[in-house]
């Protein structure tokens, strides 16, 4: 159960190979609608156990707790984050990384709860919720911050707004943005649906949702390596030691953190491992996607590639089992 | 088919922006008013911003969209003088050529 | 086993949250690809399956009985309704209205026929054969009627052919457009595969086939429930209330009508319901594609929005559970 | 590579038109005795038929398809005085402007 | 088991029907994406499956021996080839047809393991190896052939090199092309990987891996008679009646030749099978891509179509159960 | 928005290439310092090598792609100065016409 038994793992080892695939500049490629799908399929899955997993224990005060825990989590980290970043990078990049590792990645979830699963360990469905949860808290800290930034700076040069016809960026259109996207939107409503149709609705979809899961897995985290390889040889250039550092670094503190939270709050092994994944994620999807839109001043270079060339590889492959062996160790397993 | 072959003089304007304005530009050419256009919804492409590429579209990037318009010079000029702002803020470019529409 | 029970499968909740995710403009979106293909899976499925029930037990006298009245309501439906929308609007669009729901939605089927499976129902594999043969008489009847119109308009002109150049649209050119369908070849196809590799076959394909149906079909519904929202966004100009009143009132007509045919030929329940949902069912894939090559004077717009805007979720959410109802009611069940 | 640059004057002839009378346009076209085109197979668009969108294409629905050729100016004008009729009847576009095609 | 059988599975249905199909015109069209994804999901479950069969046995005399003898076929196949097409073609489509015919396909291999399975009949996991070794001999040697072929004809011309701007061909250029094709790096990183993670990797892929196989692979063949069907109705200009009989003659004779090595290093009947088909099929997917870029003197008109128009479909409904049945005899079972 | 429009004369380039030979074509740009393209990755297509379809091309065919440029003319030389070797090698052609581009 430590890091080579992880990496052991089928699915583990296809992430290594397709980055592998994507260094020798192969032409191996996923399909973009496939792979679109794949990362469709993931969300629904999760979402749907998640849901029906709930519906069977109903919410647990324990998993009221590990749902405020991941709250604090995703309000703090987003903070301390941009503080420490501010001191390296200018203000803008500043609040698109924290945001970026504010929120949460849901593949790494996905993996973590497979590295449970694979070793006979519990977790609840009301972790599915603080996933949920977690995704949006770090955009909308981000922006506050960042109108705060901009208002700063308007005040600097006089109070004249520069570029005055350009189109604005309002709070409510970035809401609605972040609120509606696709990936969030799934992930909600099958958590929903599953909730709803219980037990009877997980007999049914059993064979597409459980069975299915580790082959479409195994494919999307393939496609990832690729991924992964491809934006680590395209767009580094931004890059200093910094951030790499603070890609690795960060979600170790993270987890940490988290890891405090969960001890205090009594977490079991499974949820709290997942807690601390959550927290050392860094979201390559959502919240890119939309601070591309809401905070067009920071480089995407940056912020997205270290989330998804640095921080999801690291957790993928060494975060999962060296949070679990410090929780093991801490537990007292 | 003998029929007299009709033209008219046309602007050909082409406008490239990050896929995920495009709903906005789209608003935009409305109220300008352009009453067609012909879009490819997901291009690849590279500028000041960098390399784009549809193989990582589904991981918080975003695709060009590519927008192809047949109209009168008044509408081009518009459109150009509309359009400019966004290339500005969210990257992309907007050309414009001389073509002839065949009526119909 | 009313419409609550209906609306809590998830197949139906995920048809929901898709018109939902829609309406709220999410950019939720399943790619192009996966859609055709989660279509070509349901024919492919639907047929197969049926071909195996076919080998099972051969074609009864009551299958045979099944497959007359679905024949009939195939030849009656087109005719009816385009003489009641003749009154209410041009011959073109009343055309095409009439082959659109004169001929059947594979997926409304597929629908009920899940709906039969968690009731713990039985139908006959004649019934697919009865789909089949129910796409196309609507379409040639419509082109019939077509060309009498057009006969008739030329006349009234004094017998000039407006638009002599234009290219021409024959009847051989709309049928093998119609026959060569892919959707159409594809039923058929994999019907008589089924029906030819028999219980070897069905044993082989059986995960694909049936395991993975409920989260296929799950996926393929949520996708149109977001593209029935669309389509209501954007097109529903055309539409007037009567044409919204036909999508609703004509269906429950053409199930009641198919009921005494199905009660006259003593068919079961679970063979009445789905003959019920054929007769309510519109086409919005293959007669939009034929009829808008073939009837180019009418405007897509009315009858495509109508089957697949009001008549499709109208069916799937309410239809089904109610013809389920009448049927039991008249059954004595 | 300090070959000349040998170049010739073409007509570029775009061509727009609903993906399910493609097959009858290519063939008028190699009727035509056009040697060449390129085939975007489907892409989206607006006009007076009003939205085309790739998301609904598999239910009923078509995309446009989008041709561009180059040829001489008399296949050009062939090209515009067969396409016109279909155009009319099915909707789309067909433009034509200058250019130069690099030999080789 | 002989080819009446063989016809009567799914699978083979319908690739036949996917002919059938093409060959009416129909608009029936498995989107390119799916198709993509098909091929990669059957090369990363032969893959897999091969690395865990493999894992579970051991490399054992026997499967060495059979390596040995892919190995000797992948070398003499493409030399006798083009010294017998080099009589009848000029030599760079000679070499371009024997690059193609010294290779493999792997669908054919795939459908003849499904052939052995529903026959029960075993076969080694080192048969996959046999696979993935036989896939390049032919276009190393194939690129020394035209690269002696180019010299010569440079000599003749007085040493003066044709169009010497020209973009260079090397070796090693297209030796990178081929080993980093992405079909020959997914089947070599899913055997490793099926290869290391063994009985545990395979319990936990079986699913998705084993029993999604078939649908997938019907889907697959499906497609693939779509396209040979529309291969054959475009691209047979350049072919002569010497080609459509070398395309038929090739794959039975290269296959009589690997059941006399077979044979001689003993055997099994299943393993037979496969070397026979490996030996008898002609590679449609990596050779002609890189033999494009490699031999650009060459027509892909020909080899290709030779591959994929003529040998696949040959292969597949009568070449594996007549190989059997040469086998069956040969072996006296 | 009463800006001034303010364009600028570019030439518009459009070069269609087997897809095999696109990484090299792209190389090729950048050793040209083309410091911006459009490139449509998969389109299909008819010429002197036949028919380019998309239906086929995860079968040992390639599709061909499609890259719009907009540079200014002594770029414009340049490219299809280096680009025509290819073009004679592999197939494919290359346009260049005349536009405006929109300044941002
Ligand atoms: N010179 C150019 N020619 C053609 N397309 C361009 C050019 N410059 C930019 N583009 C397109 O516009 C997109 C955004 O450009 P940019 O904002 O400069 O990164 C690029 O990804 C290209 O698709
Ligand atoms: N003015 C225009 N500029 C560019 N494309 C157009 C224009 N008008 C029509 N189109 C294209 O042609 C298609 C059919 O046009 P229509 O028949 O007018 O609906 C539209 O969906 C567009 O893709
Ligand atoms: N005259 C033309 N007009 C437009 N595209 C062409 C033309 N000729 C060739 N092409 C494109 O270039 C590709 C390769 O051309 P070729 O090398 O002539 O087979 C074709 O598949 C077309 O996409
Ligand atoms: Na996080
Ligand atoms: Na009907
Ligand atoms: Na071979």
């Amino acid at each position: 159960m430590g890091i080579l038994d992880n990496i052991l793992n089928p699915v583990i080892l296809f992430f290594a190979f397709g980055m592998l695939a994507g260094s020798l500049r192969s032409n191996l490629e996923i399909p973009p609608a496939i792979g679109k799908f794949l990362s469709l399929y993931l969300l629904l899955a999760i979402g749907f156990k998640g849901g029906t997993a709930l519906a069977a224990t109903g919410l647990s005060l324990v998993g009221a707790l590990a749902i405020l825990a991941a709250l604090i989590m995703a309000t703090i980290v987003p903070i301390y984050s941009f503080f420490i970043l501010r001191k390296k990078t200018n203000p803008y990049d500043a609040a698109a990384i924290a945001a970026t590792f504010g929120s949460i990645s849901a593949v790494t979830f996905i993996t973590a709860q497979q590295f449970l699963t694979s070793n006979e360990l519990e977790y609840g469905g009301h972790m599915t919720v603080a996933m949920v949860l977690m995704e949006m808290p770090a955009i909308i800290l981000a922006m506050v911050l960042v109108a705060m930034v901009r208002k700063q700076e308007a005040l600097k040069k006089g109070g004249k707004v520069e570029n005055a016809d350009a189109p604005k960026i309002s709070m409510s259109k970035v809401l609605h943005e972040a609120f509606t996207d696709g990936a969030f939107l799934l992930l909600m409503g099958s958590l929903t649906i599953g909730y709803i149709t219980g037990a009877d609705g997980a007999a049914i979809m059993k064979p597409f949702i459980k069975e299915m899961f580790m082959g479409f897995l195994a494919f999307f985290l393939l496609d990832m390596g690729l991924i992964v390889a491809k934006q680590l040889r395209e767009s580094t250039e931004g890059l200093n030691k910094f951030m790499f550092a603070f890609s690795i670094v960060m979600p170790v503190v993270n987890a940490t953190v988290s890891m405090g939270l969960a001890w205090i709050f009594g977490l079991s092994v499974g949820d709290a491992l997942l807690l601390a994944v959550l927290a050392a994620s860094a979201s390559y999807i959502v919240v890119p996607a939309v601070v591309r839109y809401a905070i067009p001043e920071a480089r995407a270079g940056t912020y997205f590639t270290m989330a998804i060339g640095f921080t999801f590889p690291f957790n993928i492959i060494i975060g999962i089992p060296l949070y679990y062996a410090m929780i093991s160790y801490f537990w007292g397993l | 088919m003998n029929k007299e072959l009709s033209i008219n003089a046309v602007k050909r304007v082409e406008i490239i922006v990050s896929h995920n304005i495009l709903t906005e530009i789209l608003k935009k050419l409305d109220e300008l008013h352009v009453t067609g256009y012909t879009l490819i919804q997901e291009v690849a492409g590279k500028g000041d911003r960098g390399v784009v590429s549809l193989s990582s579209v589904r991981v918080g990037t975003y695709a060009n969209s590519y927008i192809i318009i047949s109209c009168n010079a008044q509408t081009a000029e518009n459109i150009a003088k509309e359009i400019y702002v966004y290339l500005s803020k969210y990257g992309g470019i907007c050309l414009i050529s001389d073509a002839y529409e065949v009526n119909h």
